[in-house]
């Protein structure tokens, strides 16, 4: 039984890592910050998101499991925040504030 | 040990890359992820509250700061870059700041074996303060000194930062008003984040005493609640005149100060609590000392008055 | 070579960049943000010393833990009113530098 | 544990908490209040410096306060010898004097608030608790906090008028601040690093002779040296202090300097009196010897007057490190050293009286003249006879001249000097003086002469301004009159010194 979980771990995560992979070459190959602020939510949210499914594998107990996902939920909220700050920062010409 | 020395060269590769990035845009975020990743390497030396702390103010406040003045400053930068020293002063700094690096690091090897430390000292005193954390009972008991004379010192660099103001508007907005429209994600994402934000910041101010957390980074989330809520719009910086905001800036050193003098009364020495009642005191002083830290910290991003008051 | 000594050796070579780009840097904002390093750099030695000294069950000594905290926040007090005086040296004179010499 | 203090620790408590008290008070009622709560403070400073100076004189024995009943090394203890009371009781009486003095320059207006007074009424007694602080702090981390509250009060004064040059001033002085106090905060980690305590008396009983702690030393001195604008690191001071406000730059050239100088003496003479160190001290002496050389020439060369007054706080500093190589030897009971010990306090005690009366005469000719160009300062000896008094015993003083606290400290520095057959201090003072009398009587010639044209004054200063500045400056004056022999009370709480002097 936990071989399958095992195996499901290994493959949601690896998932995830490749994510993250394409997010970091987004973030060296594009040209201004706002494309790459783009790249990187998409692999905040799904890398991580597929690396927290493949540890809720591993988890011992439902709290750890719920704690698990509230990181995910949590990191979500705070990166789209922070996003849309940081894009309007440093979007070139119009007065930021 | 592996995964200690690849953190070690990454931090050191980021530091490299925030000192040689042209655009200062760019060395900000560099510094950002510097400080993330300081954060990671004081989990891994066992220093939970420091990790908080340098994520929390170390790259994330500082960060936010420079990331507004960068781009604030943006214009300036394009005139200033033919203003590169010479090449002597390079080398002689290469090699000024090589001799240092060298010699810290040969004292880091020479450092004594048995480690001096004072950790069973504190470990055992700390019954007498009531806590479970010992750097809050460092910070608070121990050398609660050094964190009163800090929160006035947080003060005074808020007071010097106000004294920047033109005179026309003295008592005025600090900062610019942030505008964000109604509709947009910004302000939607706001309103979801503000209240959970405060809600971990008061949990994490509230666990500090039994477990690592307490009240500068409970504030300091606070104040980033308040930072994000005046960025958005949601809300405006008070007029630097308020009664209720300078009430607020300094309750939580009158409290310190207070409980302090008591303390001569109650338990013999400025400070001093009594064994039995330390928790109580001590968490007496954390809820107003963390209300005017957060007070203190988000008004030091906001920046000296510029708009008038009504 | 414990981890405590690798990140002793981080720590010191943060402290020489930090102090390099302090030096070299025209930039009043870009000094900033070399002193923020060195700052790092020296607050990790502090760790280094407290991860050191761990005894008594705890997993470092707390005394240089509650010191570091200190420090950051003074730290952070110096780098707000340090750029708040950059930027109204800016809308004063137009211009984000020290003039003539660092 | 039982507190071991003595009795009076409770007054070291009330010199720290009263002045930062005195702040929250003054931020939070604002307006006309804090001018009227820094006034009431002056006097019970003042008090409380001279309980403390008689307690410690009536026990003839450090003053020692373990903070909360932590004794070190967990907790932190304040200390009062006879050094520092001594500095106490001057930066209460130079305070009381600016206080006084700053009345004119900053009304507060009866019913709204303005943003000078305000700032200016409740950053000095922040300075003053920081001095206090650093005075009487026993701890490194506690003084390097100390510090920080005297650089954070200290900066804003120098902006305090909102020109452009000011805040360029303000902002290269805060960097150097920070580099210094980075440095010595490197220093104090490496010393717990090495001997696991960062109380001072505990260090001095740990402390060897060992690379780690000459590392940890001299990086703390390099940032004292770089806070305190000893040569090479001198370029912050001259426009900072010369763009401040008079009563601000009295208060940053006669006091917060000051400051950085103590804690190097602490280091030297507290932490490290055991270990052999004559080839470093003499270093010290030579960059005192520079900062002379090059504070005095350049100041001889300055068109503004308030410049110049800076100039020479930058040579005078130059005076206060020629002490370590006169009063630093293993054998430390030797009488010349306490000779030279006393001279060195005492150039330091007078230095705040004499230059705190020359920016505040120099302020009062800026307010009346309209502005401070040297060389149109003739006929202002006639208008303002009073001000120019005072400016001339502050010079007096620097210069060295009987009766006066500096020639007090520059004979102690002279005997010493060539008791111990280091002679070339001995030329290196008469220089100075000489190079200070230069520039004195350059400004005192310009005043003097009678102008051509009537003076057309600008604004009309008060007869009670000019009183304070000449009692300020009598002050450095008073300080002439004290016996020429290395004072008992500045040795209280020196390891083991033999009061030896001059028969």
């Amino acid at each position: 039984m936990n071989l399958a979980f095992n195996g499901l771990t290994v493959v949601a995560v690896s998932a995830g890592a490749f994510f993250f992979m394409a997010g970091t070459v987004g973030l060296l190959r594009f040209p201004d910050a706002l494309s790459r602020l783009h790249t990187l939510t998409k692999a905040d949210n799904l890398g991580l998101g597929l690396i927290v499914l493949g540890l809720l594998f591993q988890v011992e107990g439902p709290f750890a499991a719920l704690k698990l996902i509230a990181v995910w939920l949590l990191t979500l909220l705070a990166g789209a925040t922070v996003t849309q700050l940081i894009a309007r920062t440093a979007r070139p010409g119009t007065p930021p504030f | 040990m592996a995964f200690d020395i690849g953190l070690a060269v990454l931090v050191l590769g980021v530091a490299v890359w925030t000192l040689a990035a042209r655009d200062t845009f760019a060395a900000v975020i560099g510094f950002v992820t510097y400080g993330l990743l300081l954060a990671l390497v004081w989990v891994r030396l066992a220093a939970p509250d420091v990790a908080l702390t340098e994520a929390a103010i170390g790259s994330g406040v500082t960060g936010g700061l420079l990331l507004g003045a960068s781009s604030r400053l943006r214009r300036a930068e394009i005139q200033a870059a033919s203003e590169k020293p010479g090449a002597t002063l390079r080398i002689a700094a290469v090699v000024l700041c090589a001799l240092v690096s060298a010699g810290l690091a040969a004292i880091v090897l020479l450092l004594p074996e048995p480690a001096p430390t004072l950790a069973p000292e504190a470990a055992a005193n700390l019954a007498a303060t009531g806590l479970g954390n010992p750097v809050t009972a460092v910070l608070m008991a121990y050398r609660a000194i050094d964190t009163l004379l800090e929160t006035v010192v947080l003060l005074l660099a808020l007071v010097g930062i106000w004294s920047l103001a033109p005179d026309g508007v003295w008592g005025g907005f600090p900062g610019r008003r942030h505008q964000a429209d109604a509709e947009g994600v910004l302000t939607f994402v706001a309103q979801l984040l503000v209240p959970i934000g405060i809600l971990v910041g008061i949990y994490i101010f509230w666990v500090g005493s039994v477990a690592p957390g307490g009240e500068f980074q409970g504030a300091t989330i606070l104040a980033a609640m308040w930072i994000l809520a005046m960025m958005a719009g949601l809300v405006d910086a008070p007029p630097v005149s308020r009664r209720w905001l300078r009430l607020l800036l300094i309750a939580g050193p009158a409290v310190f100060f207070a409980i302090g003098l008591a303390g001569f009364a109650i338990a013999g020495a400025f400070l001093a609590y009594p064994v039995d009642y330390a928790k109580l005191l001590i968490v007496t002083i954390e809820i107003p000392v963390t209300l005017s830290i957060a007070a203190t910290l988000a008004l030091l991003v906001a920046g000296p008055p510029e708009r008038a008051p009504k | 070579m414990s981890d405590a000594t690798l990140y002793g050796l981080c720590g010191a070579v943060l402290v020489g960049l930090g102090l390099f780009g302090l030096i070299v840097n025209p930039l009043p904002l870009r000094k900033i943000l070399a002193f923020n390093l060195i700052g790092g750099g020296v607050f990790l030695l502090f760790g280094v010393v407290a991860r050191r000294g761990a005894a008594a069950g705890l997993g470092g000594d707390p005394i240089p833990h509650a010191l570091i905290i200190t420090g950051i926040v003074v730290a952070f007090a110096a780098t707000a009113l340090a750029i708040a005086l950059l930027l109204r040296l800016f809308r004063e004179t137009g211009r984000a530098t020290l003039g003539s010499d660092g | 544990m039982p507190n071991s203090a003595t009795a009076g620790g409770f007054l070291l408590v009330l010199a720290i908490v009263l002045p930062v008290c005195g702040v929250l008070l003054s931020l939070v009622l604002g307006g006309r209040h804090a001018e009227r709560i820094a006034l009431i403070l002056m006097p019970a400073g003042l008090a409380i410096a001279l309980a403390i100076a008689g307690a410690v004189w009536s026990t003839h024995n450090v003053l020692q306060y373990s903070v909360g009943n932590w004794s070190p090394p967990l907790g932190v203890a304040f200390r009062a010898d006879g050094l520092s009371t001594a500095m106490m009781v001057t930066t209460a009486v130079l305070i009381c004097g600016i206080g006084l003095f700053a009345r004119g320059q900053f009304p507060s207006p009866q019913q709204s608030e303005l943003r000078a007074p305000l700032v200016f009424w409740t950053l000095m007694p922040a300075v003053w608790g920081a001095l206090n602080a650093v005075f009487i702090g026993g701890d490194l981390f506690n003084l390097y906090v100390a510090l920080e509250l005297l650089t954070f009060a200290a900066v804003p004064l120098v902006s305090l008028d909102g020109r452009a040059e000011t805040l360029a001033a303000a902002l290269r002085y805060l960097l150097f601040a920070l580099f210094g106090s980075i440095l010595y905060l490197l220093g104090a980690v490496l010393l717990y690093g090495a001997y696991g305590t960062l109380d001072i008396v505990l260090l001095s009983g740990h402390i060897q002779a060992e690379p780690i702690a000459w590392a940890a030393i001299s990086l703390m001195t390099t940032g004292l040296l770089a806070k305190a604008a000893l040569y090479p690191f001198h370029l912050w001071l001259p426009p900072a202090h010369a763009g401040a406000p008079a009563p601000a730059s009295a208060i940053l050239s006669g006091l917060v300097v000051k400051a950085p100088f103590f804690l190097v003496i602490r280091l030297w003479f507290d932490i490290m009196p055991r270990m052999p160190q004559p080839a470093a001290a003499q270093v010290l002496g030579i960059l005192g010897a520079a900062a002379i050389l090059v504070g005095s020439v350049v100041a001889l060369r300055q068109v503004r007057l308030k410049l110049l007054i800076a100039y020479s706080t930058v040579a005078q500093i130059g005076y206060l490190f020629l002490m370590f190589p006169l009063a630093i030897k293993p054998e430390m009971g030797h009488p010349w050293n306490t000779t030279a010990w006393t001279g060195g306090v005492l150039q330091a005690i007078s230095h705040a009286f004499a230059k705190a009366a020359m920016f505040m005469s120099a302020g009062l000719i800026a307010e009346a003249l309209g502005h401070d160009r040297i060389a149109e300062l003739s006929g202002i000896g006639r208008a303002l006879p009073i001000t120019v008094f005072a400016f001339a015993l502050g010079g007096v003083s620097l210069m060295g001249l009987p009766p006066s606290g500096g020639f007090v400290a520059k004979a102690m520095l002279l005997t010493a000097a060539v008791a111990e057959g280091q002679w070339w201090w001995a030329v290196v003072v008469l220089v100075g003086g000489l190079l200070a009398g230069g520039y004195v009587f350059l400004v005192l010639a310009r005043a003097l002469a009678d102008s051509n044209e009537p003076l057309t004054l600008f604004a009309t200063v008060s007869r009670r301004r000019q009183a304070v500045v000449v009692a300020v400056a009598l002050c450095a004056v008073l300080l002439g009159f004290v016996p020429l022999h290395p004072s008992e009370f500045l040795q209280i709480g020196r390891p083991g010194i033999a009061v030896g002097g001059i028969r």
